[in-house]
């Protein structure tokens, strides 16, 4: 078809070609575990507030993946205003501290539970729609939250935002330098991965991934396919109503430019560059977001926009399985376009022979 | 040399092998029908020839040219007109712009001329042109989809199952007009479950079985086999009559 | 609220309206062919009125301050370009993705929406651009309404391309071949139409269209910012889904609506609250009735 | 999740450990050239976005005044850097530039130009125990934190306000006013504080609305406004540009023909931009220029030799842009006069600065950090978009 068709085939067939003896598998596997420990703890041995700092923003973003995963990657429903809970969590957890003199620790699940009662007010009528609608009503949800959160001075702080509380502490352990939130940050990510994970192989996650596959088929085989919509985009909720709690005192203020539309889209990209539906890869796709943002941030300021749309475009258009290869298998639709079917990815060569 | 050669045809969807390596051909004027059970690759050759699927092996030779896995809008440009399954009319626009769409490729001129014509051997349509096609009913809009392919005078009109969900008098008066169509000198290629029916208008035919051409021959030769008169027209010759 | 005020927020609804149902037409045309929300629609009206700027201020450097024939070439070239770069646009985000699942055109073209807009950033500093000023500040009194001449002229113009639109759609034969790609795409490429050409057809004239809405936005506020596209592409787009996505006569309406109920909310509701209760309105159009006013019911999930 | 990809797998983690490590290099590298005794300051500015204009103007002049320092032999030796960063005018981000800040232990800091950025991020400076001085914000809330830390060298917003009202209140004689804002902290202040003194004066305020900074069309509540113009004397509006440029042109293209006045937040060269001619003859309140402090009979001589040097290199300086050289010029002052860069001697040098003559004429601190000499001016749009001093509450006549 064109170079973009080609390049893409000469990429499936590679990783098509691709298998790796049993033994390499499990020496993979564990020197994979073994590299996780080694970077997740990286943090301590490297020392210093900057690197704990970003470690603990890899792992509030790893979240953010998981949580939006289960919305796009299971049930393969594109919410553009998933920020919005993230939201939720951070300004509850910022009127329960300042007003209500509530620590971290019990504010998190009010911000949780909250996060989720939007996520079923909002997702009750929207999941009805069609996919792209759905996306766009998302989207309209996500501005909603941002504008509140701008003029509903009296809840948010408006503008300036919501700041000031005392130093949160758990058991008397303060949470002053980055290098305290950074186990809590990466305990929530373990507990996210460790869910969604369980999720995926439950009757739950098989209902989703029927959805996800054909929702038509779906709901003819008698699967409820609104309410399954709804748990995905309520689990989904929970972990970014978690996860803003942490931001927003790792942070020490919550103001509404942390939620815009941006940020929504750079959490989909982690999901889609993550790979959608594994769980390695969502995580991996959230360190990566983080590293390239700081990256750019230190050299190249706004042009981190041109770098994530470009890549997210390429990976859409060239690895819809993810960057991060945790599925050799390219999709179904992609196979049977140009593996299976030999006139279509080869058509200037059997044309002349006719 | 025939108007139409189908050689080796293939065709697949996915995994599924829906057509096997086929071949047949229509000559200039002749009237030729495809016959076969539900899922033996007639409709699939027919969308095969008409580009609307790249075929997986095999050619396609209209006249000199070969047109294999040209897109739809050549082929139908060179001169072949598919009536598809399920007529498919524009719903949304009038029986004027349908007709006028079908003449796509011509001159404006040209296009008035074709529209007389059609409307002469359609001309209930005339009283109703600002009609939108959707709201006709399915036999007038099989008539439409068919006034539609008339409209460039094709050298080969294909028609995918004209009398499915046709009432049989509705289904007779397709037939009839058909049976002109054939005596005004346009090659016709017809896929129709109605075998009595096809081999009636049809000087030959191909009987299709999962994918492959097991039998062909003329429509008299065809109508005195066992096997297609077990298979495809029921005990005896029953059915039509 | 008296009469005079009432028609005051009317008038000024009207205006705005006019602008987002430009924009909406580019939605509206591309969703009605390809059945995609082109979120890309949103960076090309927000490129188009970049370019417009740019240009705008290049004829002023070359002597050509005339406003009229001044804003119809920067019209002109601003339209042609971002035509082209909606063609780009279709060839690169959505034409290899034509066989995939829903879900990879659709986060295509929000990639490329959010990569125009950050083009934009990087190039321009992120700094509101001004327009130079048209036509004197002299507000025109049409009975008890007041309006700028060039909210006059804005509105006039955007209602004249979108009618024009309409009829180019109904009346010329490759209007009639995008409609006929649109009601049945298989069919029309039977009548020997190349309907590969007519979908690049349709990016191209959404994108002029949204190229034009960001000029007549431009001239009319004088200010540009790189976040426009954003706030701009979701109010079209809720103009669009208003009027009847696919609906081309619809995407009128619908800007015209949103553009007026805008206008009344902030009047009864504090001013900030504007955007969040054009979002509103989207999402409750989407939810009680997505067909929108003028529309069929869109057919479920291709 | 299959198993033979793991190897690529690490391959990628390691890739991104490589990415990170990249990146913290040149972290790392700035940590260690920090520690080799050069006076660190964070400058913290908006130097990209709507607000850069200022921000970048800024940057310049603090620029200037370290390597002017470095030139004359630094701070006891010890050379002046800038650690510069982007708030983007936005909070979180600017609250960020204060943790990083923080954790390159800068000496002292100078920003965040937006209140609604150094008020929180003073909290932040403030447990470090790192000096700051504001060049730009405004707000009083900033210097009444009770924070020990906090400085500022512009003026605030009460003090403006109110000036803003005696000007409409006695020179304008108008009695019955709207005063809008963009409900950002700085034109709240701004608004609020010249309602607050316009009643206190005698006036009425008729309407006091919050409009969305980032919208463009303002005509509905302008609308509003005209609904009950013929009791309104003049609009008054606390924020930035474009939104100030915006109401204006659309006021007046609703034929609202009363008298405007804005703030600081809005004079500058991107006011009559966005506003064109409508702007022409409307009223801003400001700190007197860089500009007009280098003229006429009471110019100031270092105001003078800053003017001359900043055009020289860069062009016109905006409104802050003096009160940004000031703020280095002062910290370096106090560490001096403390013989010590330890940042507890920094900001007792701070606490104890009285009469000293810079760029902006005299600082002065009080008690709780707020400069108590600078004026405001009112300033008339010229056509061309130039500003004139119009009035000087001081003088109590026209200049």
């Amino acid at each position: 078809m064109d170079y973009l068709s080609a390049a893409r085939e000469r990429l499936i067939r590679a990783q098509a070609r691709v298998t790796v003896p049993p033994r390499v598998q499990t020496a993979g596997r564990y020197g994979f575990y073994l590299g996780a420990l080694v970077f997740a703890s990286a943090p301590y041995w490297l020392g210093g507030i900057y690197y704990p700092d970003i470690w603990t923003d890899m792992a509030l973003w790893g979240t953010i993946g998981l949580g939006l995963n289960v919305v796009i990657g299971f049930a393969g429903l594109l919410d553009l205003g998933y920020m919005a809970f993230y939201a939720i969590g951070g300004y509850v957890f910022a009127n329960a501290a300042l007003y209500h003199g509530f620590s971290l620790w019990e504010a998190m699940p009010i911000g949780a539970v909250l996060s989720v009662v939007a996520s079923a007010i909002i997702g009750f009528p929207t999941l009805r729609v069609r996919g792209d609608y759905l996306a766009i009503m998302t989207l309209g949800f996500g501005g909603i939250v941002y504008y509140a959160a701008q003029n509903m001075t009296s809840l948010t702080g408006g503008y300036n935002g919501l700041f000031g509380w005392k130093t949160q502490s758990i058991l008397g352990h303060p949470f002053a330098s980055p290098i305290d939130f950074y186990p809590l940050a990466l305990g929530l990510t373990v507990v996210a991965a460790l869910v969604t994970r369980a999720l995926r192989g439950s009757r739950v996650g098989r209902a989703w991934s029927c959805i996800k596959d054909d929702e038509v088929a779906a709901g003819a085989a008698g699967i409820p396919i609104i309410r399954y919509k709804l748990y995905a985009y309520m689990v989904g909720a929970v972990w970014a109503g978690l996860a803003g709690a942490i931001f927003a005192v790792k942070q020490n203020i919550v103001s509404p430019e942390t939620f815009t539309f941006n940020q929504s889209f750079f959490a989909v990209a982690v999901v889609i560059m993550g790979g959608m539906g594994s769980i390695t890869g969502v995580i991996l796709g959230g360190v990566l977001y983080v590293v390239i943002a700081e990256w750019m941030v230190t050299y190249t300021g706004t042009l981190s926009g041109v770098i994530f749309s470009s890549l997210l475009l390429l990976v859409v258009l060239l690895r819809p399985q993810g960057l991060i290869p945790f599925r050799p298998r390219p999709p179904r639709w992609l196979l049977r376009h140009y593996l299976e079917d030999p006139a279509r990815g080869t058509a200037g060569v059997s044309q002349p022979d006719g | 040399m025939s108007l139409l050669r189908v050689s080796d045809l293939r065709v697949r969807y996915g995994a599924i092998q829906a057509v096997r390596g086929i071949s047949f051909q229509v000559e200039e004027g002749e009237c030729v029908t495809i016959l076969g059970a539900n899922g033996a690759g007639k409709s699939s050759t027919l969308r095969a020839v008409a580009g609307l699927h790249r075929p997986s092996g095999g050619s396609v030779t209209f006249g000199s040219q070969v047109v294999t896995g040209e897109p739809a809008h050549r082929i139908a440009r060179s001169g072949i007109s598919l009536v598809p399954e399920g007529r498919q009319v524009f719903g949304t626009l009038t029986i004027r712009e349908n007709l006028e769409l079908g003449g796509y490729v011509q001159s404006a001129s040209a296009n008035g001329e074709a529209l007389e014509r059609v409307l002469g051997i359609f001309p209930a349509f005339r009283q109703r042109l600002g009609a939108l096609a959707g709201t006709l009913s399915g036999g007038e809009q099989q008539m439409l989809a068919l006034g539609r392919a008339l409209m460039t005078r094709p050298r080969l009109l294909m028609m995918d199952e004209p009398s499915l969900g046709l009432a049989p008098i509705v289904a007779n008066q397709i037939f009839g007009i058909l049976t002109e169509i054939v005596g005004s000198g346009i090659a016709v290629l017809l896929v129709e479950q109605n075998v009595h029916r096809a081999l009636q208008v049809a000087s030959r035919g191909y009987v299709l079985e999962l994918g492959e051409v097991v039998l062909e021959g003329t429509a008299a030769s065809l109508l005195a086999d066992d096997h297609v008169r077990l298979a495809y027209l029921g005990h005896g010759m029953g059915e039509a009559e | 609220m008296s009469l005079q005020e009432l028609l005051q927020q009317i008038a000024n609804g009207l205006v705005v309206g006019s602008v987002y149902g430009l924009i909406a037409l580019g939605y509206t045309m591309v969703y009605g062919i390809v059945r995609l929300i082109n979120f890309a629609q949103g960076g090309l009206y927000e490129v188009g009125a970049y370019l417009g700027v740019f240009f705008f201020t290049l004829m002023g450097k070359f002597g050509l301050q005339y406003p009229i024939p001044a804003v119809l070439i920067t019209l002109v070239i601003s339209m042609t370009l971002t035509g082209a770069l909606a063609f780009v646009v279709e060839r690169v985000a959505y034409r290899p993705l034509r066989n995939a699942p829903l879900l990879a055109p659709l986060v295509s073209s929000l990639a490329m929406f959010f990569l125009l807009i950050s083009v934009v950033q990087v190039v321009t500093g992120a700094e509101p651009l001004t327009y130079p000023s048209v036509l004197s500040p002299a507000p025109l009194h049409l009975g008890p309404i007041v309006l700028s001449p060039t909210s006059l002229i804005i509105f006039f113009a955007a209602i004249l391309l979108m009618v024009g639109m309409q009829q180019f759609v109904r009346r010329t034969k490759v209007g009639k071949a995008m409609r006929a790609t649109a009601a049945n795409r298989e069919a029309a490429a039977l009548m020997g139409i190349n309907t590969t050409r007519i979908v690049s057809l349709t990016f191209v004239l959404g994108g002029a269209m949204g190229a034009a809405a960001g000029i007549l936005y431009g001239v009319n506020y004088g200010t540009v910012t790189y976040d426009m596209g954003e706030f701009g592409g979701l109010v079209a787009f809720t103009a669009a889904v208003m009027g009847g996505i696919g609906n081309v006569p619809g995407a009128l309406v619908g800007g015209l609506t949103v553009g007026v109920l805008s206008s009344f909310a902030s009047t009864f509701l504090p001013n900030q609250w504007n955007e969040a209760i054009v979002f509103a309105i989207l999402i409750l159009i989407l939810a009680i009735r997505p067909q929108g006013i003028l529309g069929e019911r869109v057919a479920e999930r291709a | 999740m299959s198993l033979r990809s793991c190897p690529r797998v690490l391959a990628a983690l390691s890739a991104a450990a490589v990415v990170a490590a990249a990146a913290a290099t040149v972290s790392l590298s700035a940590t260690v050239a920090a520690a080799s005794s050069p006076f660190v300051i964070g400058f913290a500015n908006p130097l990209t976005g709507s607000e850069a204009t200022y921000g970048v103007s800024d940057e310049h002049a603090v620029n200037m005044a370290a390597s002017q320092i470095n030139k004359a032999g630094g701070i006891d030796g010890h050379k002046v850097k800038i650690d510069a960063c982007d708030t983007q005018a936005t909070p979180a981000i600017g609250v960020a530039c204060a943790d990083s800040f923080v954790s390159d232990h800068v000496n002292a800091v100078v920003g965040f130009f937006n209140s609604s950025i150094s008020i929180p991020a003073s909290g932040i400076l403030h447990k470090a125990d790192i000096p700051m001085v504001s060049a730009a914000s405004t707000n009083p809330t900033l210097t009444e934190q009770g924070f020990k830390n906090v400085f500022r060298v512009c003026g605030t917003d009460n003090y403006q306000g109110a000036v803003e009202a005696d000007f409409a209140y006695k020179i304008l004689k108008v009695r019955r006013v709207v005063a809008l804002n963009d409900e950002e902290t700085y034109g709240q202040g701004v608004a609020s504080f010249f309602g607050q003194s316009f009643k206190k004066l005698g006036g009425k305020v008729v309407e006091d609305e919050g409009i969305d900074a980032d919208a463009t069309d303002f005509t509905s509540v302008l609308t509003q406004i005209k609904s009950i113009s013929p009791s309104v004397q003049l609009i008054e509006f606390g924020g930035f540009n474009p939104a100030a440029g915006l109401l204006i042109k659309q006021a007046r293209g609703l034929g609202i023909t009363v008298p405007f006045i804005s703030d600081d937040g809005v004079i500058g060269p991107l006011y009559y931009q966005t506003g064109g001619q409508s702007t022409v003859g409307t009223y801003l309140s400001s700190s007197p220029t860089p500009q007009n402090l280098a003229q006429g009979k009471d110019a100031i001589p270092a105001a003078k030799t800053f003017l001359q040097q900043y055009v020289k290199q860069f062009g016109q300086p905006t409104e802050y842009a003096g009160y940004s050289y000031e703020a280095v010029e002062v910290i370096a002052n106090a560490a001096k006069t403390e013989h010590s860069i330890a940042a507890n001697k920094v900001i007792a040098g701070l606490a104890a600065t009285h009469n000293y003559r810079g760029t902006t004429g005299i600082v002065d601190f009080n008690s709780i950090g707020n400069n108590i000499t600078p004026q405001y001016l009112i300033y008339k749009v010229q056509p061309g978009g130039g500003n004139k001093a119009y009035w000087n509450p001081n003088a109590k006549s026209k200049s």
